[in-house]
């Protein structure tokens, strides 16, 4: 066990799994000789050589279609994309080609690929660095969308998605990189895709999240506590694949609900939360599903990011309003 | 046997009277399992297909210049019927693919091709990477990937080029410059001077030739091929063509090519054009062209009832969206069964699914 | 009145508006010559010129990137994509640029843009043709996007957009082009954005739909009445802006309800069109809100397309359901 | 003043002494506000910026050969001060911007300029529209639009780029060649011989100029210019500089730039370059040089006392989505509002919402 920052812990994952498999290769923009723009990928290149190790040009397009041909040679692709509103520029690639070799090949072709991309609010960066828009890839079969939210998490996932048959886009959270800090276990660890985790228990409702919103719920029910209200906190860990049962368990559990995302409120992954739990829990409602999203406004700049964002203050609000 | 003029052909192609036989055979068969697809089109048995007329010496001119051992072709969507290099059962895989078979896609191992691209350009990239690990895996062979002029156009085209040069891939761009981009000419594409000038873009060599030539593209892709396993890195072609027929089945050229282009590019027909030159070195003669079209009627024939006879179940597409279907999707698929079981019992038998289905596939005009 | 199919709705319209206003330009792919592989643009370019009908290179990114000049330089353009699974290579485009100019410039550019986009089943088109992807832009604030189920809405919707200050994506069932035929009334017909209509009443189920599936909701709800079930079908017409009041009205009438889309389930607009209920509703529910939906895999190929869309079976095994 | 060295200058650049001292002025004046931002930045009272650090010359020398009451200029990221020349308003717009305020990316009328662009390359394909919307309209004018190296590698570059070609658009494409897009040197970036000669891919032409000679600069937009107003298209110039400072506030340059490498820039500093030009002309002196930083820092003292006056309310982002909110927009905004006023109770007055921000901006480094 130690003491990690989430980028910390993937940095870790990534060396151990270039290590563990000579078939991995890191690339996207400045990766190797600078490590990354968040130094994710700091001593790769020294450790694992320029062949393993890639700075590409700046082609999105490229580096994602190219991953899909390395991948049918025979490697294990890990890419970067430098921020995730930067995969709009491969997004042809990602949601049409990415998710779809092994079906448009009949099961000839597969690509085992990790596409990671930073995302999410709080650390006031230009444009498109911070959008929240896994929605847009979860209504796209054929991808699996991992999003941890602890750096333990990042660990486990990270491994498991380098690791997957399918092609993993592995979203981390820019807030949490340095922020987010917690006990690594050392040695192998693979977290399976699609099992959610209880991150704090409680029966008076429960608080549905993924990546950094995780944190804010886990604040949230502090605070709530204080009211001695019991606030359980269900971190999704990946949204494709969804772990239904854990979701149903939760809400036959505690009942009510509220669902927090960073994403803008229409066609948010919250949406499908909301629908998911219609379907697999209804009559255990005790009340509307709340949702906690950002507002339907493209991610705003630094000075009114702080009103966008989901905050611990919406969060227990909606908790009352669940609870009344 | 016209000596002289087989040895010019000889010299120029260094290829013997047998192969190029076989060059202007499989031009032949390709042109003619073309055109059976797109009469089955027309009956409703398969769906829009883009005939390969015109584009047959690029094809096969360019598969011949590759090792099927080692070499991988990435095609548009216009050649697969030219590739039979590669194995017989492209043609049954083929046949599939155009009669919505999702195994279509799948051209049998160890058949070094692609499934179609119909998201145009989109193959390029990963024609690159796929070149970049069989580096990185120090195996040899070559990446060769076909695409349209139009699909030039496109920013996968360029970013894909950028890349393979920057990383020396062993790779060789194909262009199928054939004029049109459905009705869309080339002036209205581009304004380079050729398609083959962009490579100045990339900082490897470009080079046009004519694609109607078949010993030309063979010749140039060799070149290619030899640089590239060599180390020297990837080469564009563009291959001067003409689309000889419609875009595809469901395309109408009446509207938007003049009559006088189309029949003037006729007198060129890539096939007219080598059939004449083995005609004059005494290479071929009727009964070739007889029995080569015989063999090619009953090898199609043998393709289409081995597609016809393959089954594909219902639920055939939950097969191969992830390594196995995640809970959702099983809880779909058994949905599915259901809503199928439910229509058999209201059809009395096995009958088709509920739904609004009617007419031929493509009376939408789809391109 | 005239009888149109749905294509002539669109071609009338086309024609109307670029002689109503010359800023009106149409391009993008085999639209001007061509008249559109549908032959939605048929006759533009002998009316209006080939300076305002305009076939271009094979780019949609750059489709979408000159209309948003074109729009600042004050022209109005209607773009063309040839089909709605091509807007993947515009993505960043329509999502990061289109979606966000008049934002960006705190409203100083506006960009009344509509993007024209054929998708949908039920005609065996190759790969791509058919994806339903609306969900994935109405993820996207700064967009506002129409689903027209008839000719007569076509005409009203499509007017009503190139009007619009705002860009439009203007989404066309390929399989309504000619199966979809009704009255269109002559002259102008604005029908404006975010209204939803009712297409049918009843008031023991609503069925919530959107472009061709209000269709496949009408049939449906043809079979329920011979089981003497009263559907009343309400077609969105636009999902941004989203009618909530005509939802919320829709369901405390009725009680019961299903969503039909035809893209699949996963993070889908009918799973928000359930959020949207839970949020306005949820105490007028009598059962779960069913969604019907294409499964979690890619459009298939042709033979397979049957077994994917959604259906008349499908829709009434859900309304019993809902019934139950 | 020395005659001959003037007189040569005036032949070189067609300019009197007023104007070159002019563009030194403004060079100068640029390094100044951008250094100004940085240090502001260092201070936590700006977001994250990109110094303009060894590319005024040819920002400055673009500019200059620009008709701000025609032209249109769409920057990337690094160029807005030293564009004052479209008005002094782009100084407090631009300190707006980077302090983070939704005012920044309003220059305001009738200012042309658009607002800086994050996303690589993505504002070329919208110059080619203005600039064919402007050709439609018979306006006369011509759209200039900026991009780094590493910008020329993305899709838009390219497809905008032929866009162009095809369309005769009036638009030059001014590459900023500054070695480095980050940590990524040119020689990753691409193969192409120049990125001047990437113009090859699309028919009209390139130049290669000295990004650092800001009269070699004016004269080659100048000349883009004139093609371009009489109708014969596009240009792509490629200015070759060098960035002096690092990527942005959130870089280390340390980390990947060799010591030597920007040791030899620093003697080819484009400001000291044209500074010594005109000091041997006798056309500059350090009293021009201190009044103009005087000068400089007086005005951008004004711009950010302007720009940090500026109020900005909370729910700002709602008003420039639509032409008018949506229905849910504005309940969200009622959320939003109720939300600031729960926290203002909370907090016994007028306080920061809720929420757990903390430390300097750039603590995690975006780039
Ligand atoms: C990305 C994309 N945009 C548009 C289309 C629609 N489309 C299909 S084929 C075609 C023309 C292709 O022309 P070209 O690349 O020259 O190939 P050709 O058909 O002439 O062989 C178009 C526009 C598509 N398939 N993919
Ligand atoms: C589409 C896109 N991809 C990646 C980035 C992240 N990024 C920001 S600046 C930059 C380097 C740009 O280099 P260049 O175009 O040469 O401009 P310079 O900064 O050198 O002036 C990168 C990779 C981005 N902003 N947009
Ligand atoms: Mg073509
Ligand atoms: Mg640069």
């Amino acid at each position: 066990m130690a003491v990690m920052t989430m980028v910390q812990a993937i940095n870790a994952t990534l060396h151990e799994e270039m290590a563990r498999d000579d078939r991995v290769v890191v690339f996207g923009q400045d990766v190797a000789k600078n490590g990354g723009v968040f130094r994710a990928t700091e001593g790769l290149l020294d450790r694992f050589g320029a062949e393993r190790v890639v700075d590409t040009p700046l082609s999105e397009a490229a580096i994602i279609g190219s991953a899909i041909g390395l991948a049918v040679a025979g490697m294990v692709p890990v890419a970067e994309i430098q921020f995730l509103g930067f995969t709009y520029q491969a997004f042809h690639q990602i949601a049409g080609q990415l998710a779809r070799l092994r079906y448009r090949s009949d099961g000839r072709f597969t690509t085992p690929i990790v596409v990671r991309a930073p995302f999410g609010g709080g650390v006031r960066t230009p444009e498109l660095h911070s959008d929240s828009i896994e929605a847009q890839f979860a209504n796209c079969p054929g991808l699996k969308i991992a999003m941890p939210s602890s750096a333990a998490d990042a660990k486990g996932l990270l491994a498991a998605a380098i690791r997957d048959p399918d092609p993993v886009l592995f979203l981390e959270p820019l807030r949490g990189y340095r922020a987010i800090r917690d006990d690594v276990p050392e040695g192998d660890l693979v977290v399976p895709l699609g099992q959610a985790r209880t991150v704090r228990s409680g029966d008076d409702l429960v608080i549905i999240a993924w990546s950094y919103m995780v944190e804010v719920a886990r604040r949230a029910s502090v605070e709530l506590e204080k009211e001695g209200i019991a606030a359980r906190v269900l971190d999704l860990r990946t949204i494709v694949p969804l772990d239904v049962d854990a979701i149903r368990e939760a809400v036959e559990a505690c009942g009510r609900v509220v669902v927090v995302q960073e994403a803008p409120e229409t066609a948010g992954f919250a949406s499908e939360i909301v629908a998911t739990i219609v379907d697999e829990a209804f009559y255990s409602l005790e009340a509307p599903v709340a949702r906690v999203s950002a507002w339907d406004v493209p991610y705003p700049v630094g000075l009114l990011e702080d009103h966008y964002v989901p905050n611990v203050d919406r969060v227990v609000a909606a908790a009352r309003r669940v609870l009344d | 046997m016209n000596v002289t003029v087989t040895d010019q052909l000889a010299q120029r192609s260094g290829l013997g009277p047998a192969e190029l036989q076989d060059l202007l055979r499989r031009m032949i068969a390709a042109r003619l399992f073309s055109s059976r697809c797109f009469s089955l089109q027309r009956q409703g048995r398969m769906g829009t297909m883009a005939p390969i007329d015109g584009a047959e010496a690029l094809i096969v001119g360019a598969a011949a210049a590759l090792d099927p051992a080692t070499d991988w072709v990435l095609p548009q969507y216009r050649e697969m019927h030219g590739l039979l290099r590669f194995g017989e059962e492209v043609l049954t895989t083929t046949v599939k693919y155009l009669r919505g078979d999702p195994a279509g896609g799948h051209f049998p191992a160890p058949i070094r091709i692609w499934p179609p691209q119909i998201a145009l350009a989109a193959q390029i990239p990963q024609a690159v990477g796929l070149a970049w690990g069989m580096k990185l895996r120090r195996e040899e062979g070559v990446v060769l990937v076909f695409f349209g002029d139009g699909a030039t156009s496109e920013g996968d085209f360029y970013e894909g080029c950028n890349f393979a040069g920057v990383l020396d891939a062993p790779v060789i761009f194909l262009c199928n410059n054939n004029a049109w981009a459905i009705s869309t000419p080339v002036r209205l594409q581009t304004r380079a001077r050729s398609f083959a000038a962009k490579a100045e873009a990339f900082g490897f060599p470009g080079e046009s030739v004519d694609g109607r030539d078949v010993l030309a593209v063979r010749d140039a892709v060799a070149r290619a091929r030899a640089r590239a396993i060599a180390g020297g890195g990837p080469t564009l072609i563009e291959a001067r063509s003409y689309r000889l027929g419609p875009h595809t089945t469901a395309d109408d050229p009446g509207r938007y090519v003049p009559a006088a282009e189309i029949e003037r590019e006729r007198q060129r027909d890539p096939i007219d054009l080598f059939r004449r030159e083995l005609e004059e070195a005494g290479l071929w003669n009727a009964s070739f062209e007889e029995e080569t079209r015989r063999d090619a009627d009953a090898r199609f024939d043998r393709a289409l009832q081995a597609a016809e006879a393959a089954t594909v179940r219902p639920d055939a597409f939950f097969d191969h969206v992830y390594d196995r279907p995640t809970a959702r999707m099983e809880r779909q698929r058994r949905e599915l069964l259901e809503a199928l079981s439910r229509d058999e019992i209201a059809a009395g038998g096995a009958g088709e699914p509920g739904g609004d289905r009617s007419g031929r596939p493509d009376r939408n005009r789809p391109e």
